[in-house]
C-alpha cells in the first residue's frame, strides 16, 4: 500500500487509513453531539460502546478516558471534544492529557507563547 | 452588478465565541484580542454588505466524516445553529441567499469546480463565530444574509493551497456577475497556526503566522505554493486552517488594502488573527448609513 | 505499475438487473439485449481484472438530496447493497480496494479534482447493473474488487461533460501511477436517451444515442463539447446520464478498439446499449487463464 | 433572481429551486426506502405525510397520487419512484401517468422505438 500522507513526528494526520480504522469508535463519538445519547451514554457507557460495536481496544480507550489513545486508533479529535465536553474538560486538559503534561503546565505554555517546534 | 466592499480574514476559534458570549471583553486574557477587533469592527459598521460569504470548515458537527467533499456551498434558505455537544450556540439562526448560492453554485461549476451542493446544513463555530467577530451584538438577527462555502481542512488529502486561491479567484468572477446590485462582504476563517492532538499539541509558530499574516495582501502566490504537508509541519494539523484565507484573498482581486490587522496568542490552544481588507468598492458603499 | 485491461460503457437500468435476476435471457424482450451482452461477455471472462473501477450514478438511494457532491470516490473496504424501496437487490455485497481509492483520491485532488470522499456507502443499481452485465453468475462473491466514482447527473447543474473527461484523463493517470502489478477495469454506466417524467416521457433518440456510441471511440472530444442544456434537450433529462461514458473514456487514453456493441430499444422506459473497448494492455492479461 | 437551468418543453429539470420548493415532500418520500417507514406510511398515509411536514398541496399530491403534480412541484422522480412500488405501480405506468397515456399506449410507444421529440 502506498500512502502519501505526510508522517509528522508528533502530530496525527487525519485521513481514509485513520478514518477506516477509527470507523466505530468515530461513530460513537459523534452521536454523543445530540443531547438524548449523551443521556443514554451517561446511563450505561459500556452498554453504549457495545451498540456502536466498538472493539476492546476502542471500548476500553473510551471507558478508561484514555484521551491520547483514542486519538492514537483513529479518533478524530473534533470527536473526542465531545466526549471531553461530557466530562467537562476544556481543551487545555485535553492537551495536557495528550503531551503528558499537567493541566498547568501546558496552559503556561500557551499564555507564554505556545509550545515551540522544529 | 455585485460588488465585494470588503474581505475580513479572521480565527473562528470556539472559545472566542464562548467569551464573546459571556462578555468577557474586559477580562485580561481576552482583552487584547477585542481591543484588536474594536477598529475594524467599527470600519465594517459603516459598509454593511447585503450578504456574507463565508469560507468556514465544519468541525465534525454538522457534516459527519462518512462524506467529505472537497469544497461545498450552501444553497439553503436557513441554516440553523448546530448543537456541538453542549448545547446550540446562542446566536440568531443564519438566513440564506439562495438566488445568490445558485448563481454561484453553477459558475463555479462551469468553471470546473466540483462543488457538492448542501440543501440542508447547520452551521457551527466555524461560521458563527466569524460572524460574531464581524457583529458583536446582533440582536435577533444577524445584519446580512449569508452563503456559506465549505473547505474540507479535516481529513487528507485537503485541497492545495494553489486550489484554494484558484476557488477565490472563480468566486470573484461569480460574485461580480451576478445580476443585481448588492453588496458583498468575504469572510476567510480559521487559523492560525495550532494542533490539537498529538505530542505537539500547543504548537504556535509566530514566525510562519506573521508571514502569512503579510502575505496574505502582498504575496498570495508564495502562500499558495505552500504544500499542505508544510503547512501541517509549519502550522500545525489544524493550522492548515489558514488555507481558507487564500480563497477569501482570491475573491477580493489584486488591487485591495489593509484596513486593520490583530495577532494574538492564545486564544485556547490558538493563535488567533484578524486581518481586514477594503476593496476599490468599498468607498462607493454606504460610509454613513 | 497498474494497467487498465479494458473499458465498458454500459446502461444500468433496473430492470435489466431485474430481468437477469429472474433469468428472463430467453424472454422475447429481453433476448435481443442479453444476445448482445454474449461475446462482450466471453471477451472479458478471459480478461479479468483485479479491480473495476465503476463510475455511475446513485438515484437518490443512497445519497440524499440535502448533499449533492458532483464527483466522488468511494474509499471504503466494503459496500452494501442498498434497498432501493423492495429490499435490495439479491447479489454480492461489493467489496472495495482502499489502497488504491487513497492512492485515486490524492492523485486526483491534486491535479485539482474536488472529490468528495465517501467513506460509508451503500450501492444501487446504477453499479450493481454494470457488474452483473460483466459477470451475470457472480455465485457468492463478485470475481473482483470496486473503486466506486460517482457523479451528480440528478440535479442541476451537472458537471459539464468536458469536465467528465477531463476527470477520466486524470483517473487514467492516476491509475497508471499505482505502484503495484495490477488489472483494472474502468466502467462507465447509465444512458442512453431517456426521460422518466414530464410531458416528454419516454423519449428515445436513437440518432443522438448512435452518434454518441460511433463517437466515444473515435472522437470523444466532440461529445465533450455538447452542452448540459443540449444532453437534456436532446437525450432526455435522465439521458443526461451519459456523460459519465466520458469519464471511462478518459481514463482509457487514445490508442483504443471496439471489442463489440449492442444498442436496443427499450429496456424499461430507457434506451441501452453497451460497448466494450480494448486497450494496448488487453492482450498482456490472463488470456487464458 | 437569476436561473440558469434550461427550460426545455414537456421536462423537468430538477434545481436547487426544485430542491427547495421540494423538501419536505423529498425527505418523506425518501424515507419510504427503510421498510419500516413503508409499514408506518401505509398504517396512516396522511399522518406520516403531517410527521415530515407537507404542506396542503405536497400532502393531497401523495394522498390522491397525483404523480405528475409531484414532479411539477419538486419531488424527484426518484423518490416518486419509491411511493410507486409501495403500490406496485411500473415505470411504465409512472409514464402514462405522466404524459397523460394509458399504460398500453405508451408500452406500445417504447416497444415501437420510443417517443421522439424535436
Ligand atoms: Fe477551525
Ligand atoms: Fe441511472
Amino acid at each position: 500500500m502506498t500512502t502519501y500522507t505526510p508522517q509528522v513526528e508528533g502530530t496525527h494526520v487525519y485521513d481514509t487509513g485513520m478514518s477506516l480504522r477509527g470507523r466505530a469508535l468515530n461513530k460513537m463519538l459523534y452521536s454523543l453531539r445530540l443531547p438524548q445519547n449523551r443521556e443514554l451514554f451517561s446511563a450505561d457507557e459500556g452498554a453504549y460502546c457495545d451498540t456502536y460495536g466498538l472493539n476492546e481496544e476502542q471500548k476500553s480507550a473510551v471507558l478508561e478516558r484514555d484521551w491520547k489513545k483514542m486519538t492514537d486508533i483513529g479518533a478524530s479529535v473534533f470527536y473526542v471534544i465531545k466526549l471531553a465536553a461530557i466530562d467537562k474538560k476544556s481543551m487545555q486538559y485535553l492537551g495536557g492529557a495528550f503531551t503528558g503534561m499537567s493541566l498547568e503546565d501546558f496552559t503556561a505554555a500557551l499564555r507564554a507563547g505556545g509550545r515551540k517546534f522544529g | 452588478m455585485a460588488e465585494i466592499i470588503w474581505g475580513l480574514a479572521t480565527s473562528h476559534v470556539p472559545s472566542i465565541g464562548a467569551a464573546m458570549d459571556g462578555r468577557l471583553n474586559e477580562d485580561e486574557l481576552w482583552k487584547p484580542l477585542f481591543d484588536g477587533y474594536a477598529p475594524a469592527r467599527e470600519w465594517m459598521a459603516e459598509r454593511t454588505p447585503d450578504v456574507a460569504i463565508v469560507v468556514y470548515n465544519d468541525h465534525a458537527n454538522a457534516l459527519g466524516l462518512e462524506m467529505i467533499p472537497t469544497f461545498s456551498i450552501g444553497t439553503a434558505a436557513n441554516y440553523p445553529i448546530v448543537d456541538e455537544g453542549f448545547g446550540p450556540r446562542k446566536v440568531p439562526n443564519v438566513v440564506g441567499a439562495p438566488d445568490l448560492s445558485e448563481h454561484l453554485l453553477v459558475n463555479l461549476v462551469d468553471e470546473g469546480f466540483d462543488m457538492t451542493v448542501l440543501q440542508e446544513l447547520e452551521v457551527d463555530h466555524g461560521l458563527t463565530v466569524p460572524l460574531s467577530v464581524y457583529c458583536p451584538e446582533p440582536g435577533d438577527a444577524w445584519p446580512c444574509t449569508v452563503v456559506p462555502i465549505l473547505v474540507n481542512v479535516l481529513q487528507y488529502p485537503q485541497p492545495t493551497a494553489r486550489r484554494c486561491l484558484q476557488l477565490g479567484e472563480a468566486l470573484g468572477r461569480a460574485i461580480r456577475s451576478f445580476p443585481k446590485d448588492i453588496k458583498v462582504a468575504v469572510f476567510g476563517t480559521g487559523g492560525m497556526s495550532h494542533q490539537l492532538s498529538g505530542e505537539r499539541a500547543g504548537l504556535i509558530n509566530e514566525e510562519f503566522d506573521r508571514n502569512f499574516l503579510e502575505k496574505i495582501e502582498t504575496d498570495p502566490q508564495s502562500l499558495a505554493e505552500i504544500s499542505r504537508a508544510d503547512y501541517i509541519k509549519k502550522a500545525g494539523s489544524e493550522g492548515i486552517e489558514m488555507i481558507m484565507w487564500l480563497v477569501m484573498r482570491g475573491a477580493l482581486g489584486s488591487d485591495i488594502h489593509r484596513i486593520h490587522e490583530t495577532y494574538h496568542v492564545p486564544a485556547s490552544n490558538t493563535a488567533a488573527a484578524m486581518a481586514l481588507f477594503a476593496t476599490p468598492s468599498s468607498e462607493g458603499s454606504n460610509p454613513h448609513e
